[in-house]
């Protein structure tokens, strides 16, 4: 305990009050039994609340929940900006002692971990076109765990293979690695760096603000995630280097602001070059072709895909091909990217003075049906599309925004639909 | 590949002065006309280059004696042997040698060509060279294209391995080149007492040491003064542990007792008085918003302890003691301090004088360089400005983002149809072809007719006809068992594993030679250089010789898997010819250039 | 101990089972059509759908075209099933490929129904009737209740007197063949090992196994099988809550029906002049419970690691079934809290009930809550369930005798070579000169020791 | 490319049927020769109603794909008993005037048959099926069938795909039947990439074996099933610069559109290439 109270170790200094209860549950924590911790950890209580007759009922965060999300959207989408469609990123987790630590369970280098490997998944799923890097800081060090690759799998393997923590953290010689491995890739690519920060401290062997200045220079957009407290140090390079910087308050926070790194951030102006990539659009292999691809040396059959230029043979795009080093993408992979260009407008929340008039308003949501009444046919709450005027369960703009990336109002209404061609 | 025809014999051999020798290891080069010998170790000494006219005979041990060697006897007397990693290397030699020598016997005056390859193993550091045998033996597919290649003289060692980085820096022994700042978890003394004898054991690990000396200034002088003129290392560490002793129990009458005779260990007892005056200095590096007042100084040492608590011995002692007594807060502070200082040398922990002198060096050079700066002042200064404005008032720092006009999002569409139609065997006119003539109206009146129509009369009954239904449910049939055909039984079974042993090895040979050639040919495109125009030419031979074998395996197989067979070549073939192409394309282009340009460059 | 372990017997196997004008008959009805082709395997309604249309014999290779190397053991099932069932019939071409071709009054009515839809069997009551019909809430709970009090009779015949009033008991003795034993009319009847796991299962497959039962000795009530059969499913298409008039019915139908008031899968309802029978969910489920799907409806059960046991329900019948393999400790108003022991668990095994039964009994009817967790019931408490069950196989008793004190060791060595020939020898100590042998064996050593005596 | 999706392993076969009829009058109109709107819709409702009849657990839901508008005409679930798909007629009627009064406006008649809004459909139907998601554990395992004629409408091309991959998140299967005169690279796609199956039915008055044999096919039985493979979808692409197919080419960074040959300046971003943006002040007014 000494030890940890010297070099501030303590916990979030955003969770004040918390401290001391969540301290004896800590104390008390080592005599629990199994199944009484699976209780204690998940804190179900906090999941529920009084009713007036006195009863516990579970807390509907709905629209709680929504109220966030829709904060996140309105800093998320500006339409007409351009966003970095081509980035390569490198993710930063660091492994140090601190990352042992249990305040998440069962610890943060394992919640880390997990966390990453969704951020992974998503983040290809969204820039297709993009490429991710793995690096861990142990021991003062940083060592590459991957370079720069397409694959999600390869990453997420690598990564689940190597979850020991060991030492302090610096984060001078993880910037410093990370700037050498990206001064090398092109200059259309946006250079990202995403760092997880567990430890409280940095223990550089030189002077990091001289590095920070030195990612500056070669336009890399450092990011930082903490899980302990705010630092002055990553504050201060996020702001340098146009990042952002956050600290995470439990999981489900934690979650949330690593994948709010996942869409494609706007583009610095004076970072942004413009440039035409050369890129190849391999034709699928017919059926009934047999032929040893380049990537694993077995001999497969159909499928695949073959290179343009060298007609070596790939499993799956998108990809650099081995021989040539050509990009190979397929024409959907260009498509997955779009609605980042065309990015959906926010639906406004329905203002209760028109709410107070039901017969104004639509029974069900116009795209999943669901009734806009709560019980008692008093009209809920729900949002409008500013562009078709059609109305939303809550549910149902979230999916939208989210995930399906267009509004089912608009694309249902000729002269709507036109409408947004126009504007886009 | 121990043929007469080949140019060149490049084999790991060590040469040795006499049998006995253990000799040096390094790379043996024959030529038609010389051989060399180059040492892994470029320092050693024992380089030779001797021509085979030189040589009147050679000798050699037996296979399966213990060792693999070779004796070439010169004709003045002098004799070189080589020792052999396994008896084909050496019987390889042993033959060409056989060769050369003959051949220099008779046509001994024949023009020495050069060897096709240009050495440049010379620059390559020893350990450079074990990693790369050392992959080489553990992969013998690797040794393959080894042998096929850079022994073939197609590609040099250089070019062999740039394309394969990282399988270097894989098994590279891992030790990271960055620097390893202080360790943040700081030391303290912890005495390990035995239970009965009353004597207590500190010890002390060259990290250990190496901080103290960085935290405690003092003492690293005092090691510097002592050690070894004036006491043995150990003596020095002893009393310095009997200080921490004395510091550990909190007995300051006691400490000062000690000192007073024995003026060595009042070092360690007494206040660090360089640290004092650092401590002066530093003050004025200290954020200027900071007010001071309210704990006084609390990370400098010369004001012994401060706001903090002391539990311990609550007793007024008199001034003389003062200086004896350290609290734990000093003791901290100047961790954090020496932690974010951020010193690192570049020394052998091991050896704690150099480690003591390093950081006595680095101090010296700092003091010299804050007494001379101005820099310090001016960071000092942007430090307060950047200070006093609190950053809720500061403007969102978030730089300017590049705007983004498209004009009409409908070009994205169009980059599909066009070549989705021309799959599908339709063309796009497909989609004109159909105009309607009705107009709207109509249209929608017709519509709604049939809605009714139906409305009315119900569903048409039979839904359909029996022969129409089992026509469909035929062609569907035919369709899927057709398609079944293709993909045979399983897509992911490997076709390979049907083949006859020796087939599917020649080609997977042949396949991961291709690779190679291939990647290493497209690598050499755009040709900027000479080099880079001979080497393609250089590649593309090699291929085109491979060529012919391919069509070799594909009569080879019986009639049965000859079908397969041909199917696996197909495309290597396909990849061969693409290359050629771009070659041939290149070459042109190159001509017509090379008018205006001379050399096409 | 002997493993009775019975399953709701798939009812199709039944249907199956009938002899063949017999189903031709039930094909008469579109009702019994599709209700047969609803409880078909996936594979093989699909097969229906492609041939619905086709007079024409169809080759077997045809429609294998389109499975997969490890659908073939399904298409197998599936054909068997149609052909079983004489949806399809088989026939050989020339080319002595097997065909089939649709049962064509199957194959009319089932196009009748995609075409027209079926006609209910009689009208609803019509609105205008004298009475105000029980809410389908009110319906279900009677449904419930019915059926919860015929369990309860089952479990404990003392329990359940009051609730069982209004069960027949000659209806009662019918359900309960083979779920409850009676050595005698003294003592109160009990459940025999297939009752305890009858209890175990959900609803439906209850409900059909009781159905089963009824329908099983519905011939030596008289009644032809068929035509219960296809008046059962007849009745699993009307629409829950509506009432109908009972004097559509056959008087045959009317006996059922009053056999099934008593199981709750219908309500009577006196009007004013006639008589109307209201279906509940029961009975419309008939239907659903024909096929395999699994059952659909909320647990209540959570089990802790630390083999606690909570229930969320206030039934009387659920709190029994828990009784069956756990300790309930206390009942709250809408909780039952209990744990699983070793003692509990014993008495479970003892009445034939197996760990599966309870692990699957415990899945089944895990708490939405823990539903989602992987694994619903916690791993330790499977394990040991599963260990106490294999414990009670491990050890094997065998009545002994025991001799020491030897005269000699010769007499000893000679006694042990005895017991072995006469195979009843069990264990020895030639140190101690201890000698264990099979109690039938003992006979023979005592008179072959009195014959060392001498 | 992204690969089918993997198919989950379901334990029955339950599932929820999304279908989206095109209502396209000129469509329609333009093939009544061949295959009248009545047949067609003769044949899909006796497809519905087999759906129905198989598990009384089914649900179908029908969206019919306008012109001008798409709208729910059809769900079984709706209303306590489970009833038959000729309900839809009215509705559909009614659908259809709704469509005509909103053309009326622009009176785009004659020339050419104008595209349905096929992503106007498909949005609301993947709506529909989050909420099913939405609904418990115990849900029917969803799948989408687009049964269409009309020609893809390049607007929609963005949309579609967006659509597209959602689907493909949530694991739904978008099957694909074209009555049409020519196939639709949209549903081509569509099937590809979310695993459904795309079919051109050669024969029109055996539509209902097609959607028998092929589209009854619940996502359970598909795991041991074969089903139709489509004719290997080709992702090349073409440039935007003269329309013509590429297997190489050139991406804008900015905006990805595409070019068969080097560029100065960007013709769809006006982005020139191989030099910093000019910094506006317009840029910086958007946060």
């Amino acid at each position: 305990m000494m030890n940890r109270d010297i070099n501030g170790e303590g916990r979030k200094l955003n969770r004040g009050e918390e401290e001391e209860e969540e301290d004896e549950d800590e104390e008390s924590g080592r005599g629990r039994d199994a199944w009484e911790r699976a209780y204690a950890d998940e804190r179900s209580w906090e999941s529920l609340q009084e009713d007036e007759s006195g009863l516990l009922r579970p807390i509907d965060n709905k629209a709680l929940h929504h109220a966030q999300y829709r904060r996140r959207l309105r800093t998320a989408t500006t339409a007409g900006i351009q966003k970095g469609l081509i980035r390569y990123l490198y993710i930063v987790i660091d492994l140090s002692r601190a990352a042992g630590e249990m305040d998440y369970k069962p610890s943060r280098m394992v919640v880390v971990a997990r966390q990453v490997e969704a951020f992974i998944r998503e983040f290809f799923d969204q820039n297709p076109l993009s490429q991710i890097g793995l690096v861990t800081l142990k021991d003062g060090v940083a060592q590459c765990l991957t370079d720069l690759g397409g694959s999600p799998e390869s990453h997420i393997k690598a990564l689940m293979g190597k979850l020991e923590c060991s030492g302090d953290s610096s984060l001078q010689n993880g910037l410093d690695l990370v700037h050498d491995l990206l001064n090398q890739i092109p200059s259309y690519g946006h250079r990202e760096v995403l760092i997880l920060y567990s430890a409280l401290s940095t223990c550089d062997p030189g002077d990091i603000m001289e590095t920070i200045q030195k990612c500056k220079g070669a336009k890399i957009r450092c990011s930082i995630v903490g899980l302990s407290a705010e630092l002055y140090i990553c504050k201060y390079l996020c702001q340098e280097t146009g990042g952002l910087y956050s600290v995470a308050l439990d999981e489900p926070h934690l979650k949330e602001l690593v994948l709010e790194h996942a869409p494609p951030p706007p583009a610095i102006a004076e970072f942004a070059i413009a440039n035409l990539i050369k890129m190849g659009f391999p034709q699928r292999a017919a059926e009934g072709v047999i032929s040893i691809c380049s990537c694993h040396k077995e001999a497969k059959f159909g499928g695949g895909y073959t290179c343009p230029r060298c007609k070596a043979r790939v499993c799956e795009l998108p990809t650099e091909c081995r021989i040539c080093g050509l990009t190979l993408v397929s024409s959907p992979h260009l498509a997955r990217s779009y609605h980042h260009l065309f990015p959906i407008t926010p639906f406004d929340d329905v203002s209760p003075s028109i709410t107070n008039i039901p017969q104004k308003l639509p029974k069900s949501c116009f795209g999943c049906q669901q009734s806009l009444l709560n019980p008692g046919n008093l009209p809920g709450p729900c949002v409008a599309c500013p562009k078709c005027k059609q109305h939303f369960c809550l549910d149902c703009d979230i999916y939208i925004h989210e995930s399906l990336q267009n509004c089912p109002g608009c694309e249902s209404f000729k002269q709507s639909n036109s409408v947004t061609n126009m504007e886009e | 590949m121990a043929d007469k025809q080949q140019q060149v014999v490049v084999k790991r051999a060590r040469h040795k002065s006499s049998v006995k020798d253990p000799g040096t290891p390094g790379v043996l080069k024959l030529t038609k006309d010389r051989f060399t010998f180059m040492p892994n170790d470029p320092s050693s000494p024992v380089k030779h280059n001797v021509e085979f006219r030189t040589i009147k005979g050679h000798k050699f041990t037996k296979d399966g004696t213990k060792q693999a060697l070779l004796n070439l006897t010169q004709d003045q007397g002098g004799n070189y042997i080589f020792e052999f990693e396994n008896f084909p290397d050496r019987n390889v030699c042993k033959d060409f040698v056989a060769s050369a020598i003959a051949l220099s016997g008779e046509a001994g005056r024949t023009v020495p060509e050069k060897p096709a390859v240009p050495i440049q193993d010379e620059q390559l550091s020893a350990a450079e060279m074990e990693r790369r045998i050392k992959l080489l033996q553990e992969d013998s597919d690797l040794q393959k294209l080894h042998k096929q290649f850079v022994i073939g003289g197609i590609l040099s060692e250089a070019e062999f391995w740039a394309t394969r980085k990282k399988l270097l820096e894989q098994n590279y022994s891992r030790r990271p080149k960055q620097r390893v700042a202080l360790k943040n978890d700081m030391w303290s003394t912890k005495p390990l007492a035995d239970g009965q004898s009353n004597r207590v054991t500190f010890n002390l690990t060259p990290e250990i040491i190496l901080q103290i000396f960085a935290e405690k200034p003092a003492v690293r002088q005092a090691y510097l003064n002592f050690v070894p003129n004036k006491m043995t290392e150990k003596e020095f560490w002893t009393k310095y542990s009997r200080a921490e002793y004395l510091h550990s129990t909190k007995n300051v009458i006691a400490a000062a007792a000690e000192a007073a005779e024995d003026e060595e260990l009042a070092v360690f007892l007494k206040q660090d008085d360089m640290l004092v005056n650092e401590a002066r200095k530093k003050i004025r590096q200290v954020d200027p918003t900071l007010d001071m007042e309210a704990d006084e100084g609390d990370d400098y040492m010369h004001l012994p302890d401060h706001g903090l608590p002391r539990n311990d011995n609550k007793d007024v002692l008199d001034s003389q003691y003062e200086p004896y007594r350290r609290s734990f807060s000093q003791h901290l502070n100047q961790h954090a301090a020496v932690v974010l200082q951020g010193r690192v040398i570049d020394v052998e922990l091991g050896d704690t004088r150099s480690v003591a002198e390093a950081l006595a060096r680095t101090k010296h050079a700092e003091l010299a360089k804050d007494a001379s700066d101005v820099y310090l002042d001016k960071e000092r200064l942007e430090r307060i400005s950047r200070m006093t404005e609190i950053e809720d008032l500061q403007a969102p720092r978030d730089p300017a983002v590049a705007p983004l006009s498209i004009k009409d999002p409908r070009d994205y569409f169009d980059s599909q149809q066009a070549n989705a139609f021309s799959t599908l065997g339709d063309t796009v006119s497909g989609a004109k072809q159909l105009k309607c003539s009705v107009s709207t109206r109509e249209a929608y009146c017709s519509l709604k007719e049939c809605i009714s129509e139906i409305k009315f009369q119900g569903l048409t009954e039979p839904t359909i006809n029996s022969e129409v239904a089992f026509k469909v449910l035929n062609g569907l049939a035919q369709n899927i068992s057709s398609n079944k055909y293709h993909l045979g039984r399983n897509p992911n079974e490997s076709v390979l594993d049907s083949l006859p042993k020796i087939t599917r090895e020649e080609l997977l040979l042949h396949w991961s030679s291709i690779q190679e050639l291939l990647k290493h040919f497209w690598s050499s495109y755009p040709i900027t250089t000479k080099y880079l125009l001979t080497k393609a030419t250089k590649l593309k031979d090699a291929m085109s010789q491979i060529y012919p074998k391919l069509q070799e395996i594909k009569e080879s197989v019986q009639s049965d898997l000859r079908h397969q067979v041909s199917l696996l070549v197909q495309p290597m073939l396909q990849a061969l010819d693409a290359a050629f192409a771009h070659y041939d394309a290149d070459v042109q282009n190159r001509l017509a250039r090379s008018g205006e340009r001379p050399n096409g460059f | 101990m002997p493993q009775v372990k019975i399953v709701a017997k798939n009812f199709m196997d039944m249907v199956a089972s009938l002899p063949a004008m017999k189903l031709d008959k039930l094909y008469q009805n579109a009702f019994i059509c599709q209700a047969i082709l609803r409880s078909m395997p996936p594979l093989a309604k699909r097969y229906v759908l492609q041939l619905l249309f086709i007079d024409a014999p169809v080759t077997g290779k045809m429609l294998e075209e389109s499975v997969l190397a490890d659908g073939l053991s399904k298409h197998k099932v599936a054909i068997d099933r149609l052909v079983q069932l004489r949806v399809l019939t088989e026939a050989l071409d020339r080319k002595k490929e097997a065909t089939y071709r649709m049962n064509p009054t199957f194959q009319m009515n089932v196009q009748k129904l995609i075409v027209h839809g079926g006609v209910l069997p009689r009208e609803p009551m019509p609105s205008t009737a004298g009475f105000r019909l029980p809410s389908l809430e009110e319906l279900d709970a009677y449904a419930v209740q019915q059926w919860e009090c015929f369990l309860l009779h089952l479990i404990s015949s003392s329990e359940a007197e009051k609730a069982t009033t209004n069960i027949s008991s000659s209806m009662m003795k019918v359900f309960q063949r083979g779920l409850l034993s009676q050595k005698d009319d003294k003592e109160p009847p009990r459940l025999t090992e297939g009752g305890f796991q009858f209890l175990l299962m959900d609803t439906n497959a209850q409900l059909w196994y009781i159905i089963r039962e009824y329908i099983g000795n519905s011939e030596e009530r008289g009644l032809d099988s068929a035509d219960l059969v296809s008046f059962l499913l007849e009745l699993s298409f009307h629409a829950t809550g509506e009432a109908y008039n009972i004097n559509t019915l056959s008087d045959i139908q009317r006996a059922i029906i009053r056999d099934l008031a008593d199981l709750g899968l219908v309500k009577l309802q006196q009007g004013r002049k006639e008589s109307w029978f209201i279906p509940t969910k029961l009975a419309t489920n008939l239907s659903i419970s024909l096929s395999d799907t699994s059952s659909r409806k909320q647990g209540y059960v959570v089990v802790e690691t630390n083999f606690r046991m909570y229930a969320y329900s206030s039934s009387k019948l659920h709190c029994e079934i828990l009784r069956l393999f756990a300790r309930v400790e206390y009942q709250l108003p809408n909780l039952i809290v209990g744990a699983i022991t070793k003692e509990s668990l014993y008495k479970a095994f003892q009445n034939g009930i197996t760990a599966e039964q309870i692990i699957s009994f415990l899945q089944q009817n895990a708490h939405p809550r823990v539903a989602e967790r992987i694994p619903t019931v916690p791993e330790n408490v499977t394990d040991q369930i599963r260990l106490w069950e294999s414990d009670l196989n491990r050890v094997e008793c065998i009545p002994a005798h025991f001799f020491e004190e030897f005269p000699s060791r010769e007499v000893f060595e000679a006694a042990c070579d005895h017991a072995r020939e006469c195979g009843g020898f069990l264990w020895e100590n030639s140190k101690k000169m201890w000698l264990v042998v099979k109690a039938e064996s003992f006979a023979y050593m005592k008179e072959f020791l009195r014959g060392k005596k001498q | 490319m992204s690969p089918p999706v993997p198919s989950k392993i379901l334990t029955d076969d339950v599932s929820l049927l999304m279908v989206l009829i095109d209502t396209n009058p000129h469509f329609w109109s333009s093939i009544k020769p061949h295959f009248s709107f009545s047949k067609f819709l003769s044949h899909v409702l006796a497809f519905l109603n087999s759906i129905l009849l198989l598990n009384q657990l089914n649900q179908v839901v029908v969206i019919a794909t306008g012109i001008n508008a798409c709208g729910y005409v059809f769900d079984s679930s709706s209303g306590s008993v489970s009833q038959r798909a000729e309900s839809l007629l009215p509705k559909l009627e009614e659908f259809a005037e709704n469509d005509e009064s909103l053309s009326e406006r622009d009176d785009d008649s004659g020339n050419g048959v104008g595209s349905s809004l096929l992503s106007g459909s498909l949005s609301m139907a993947l709506c529909y099926i989050q909420r099913v998601f939405r609904s418990g554990p115990l849900h029917p395992q969803p799948r989408i069938l687009c049964l269409h004629g009309s020609p893809d409408g390049p607007g929609q091309y963005v949309a579609i795909m967006n659509s597209i991959f959602s689907a493909q998140r949530s694991m739904v299967p978008i099957d694909s039947c074209v009555v049409g005169i020519q196939h639709s690279a949209f549903l081509q796609q569509a099937s590809y990439i979310t695993g459904g199956v795309y079919l051109k039915p050669q024969q029109l008055d055996g539509l209902f074996q097609y959607l028998a044999t092929v589209f009854a096919t619940d996502l359970h039985s598909r795991n041991f099933l074969r089903l139709p493979k489509p004719v290997g979808v080709d992702f090349r692409a073409s440039c935007f610069c003269h329309k013509n197919t590429i297997d190489m080419g050139f991406i804008c960074s900015v905006c990805l559109s595409i070019f068969c040959k080097h560029q100065k300046k960007c013709s769809t971003c006006g982005s020139t290439f191989g030099q910093a943006k000019t910094h506006d002040p317009s840029a910086s007014q958007q946060r």
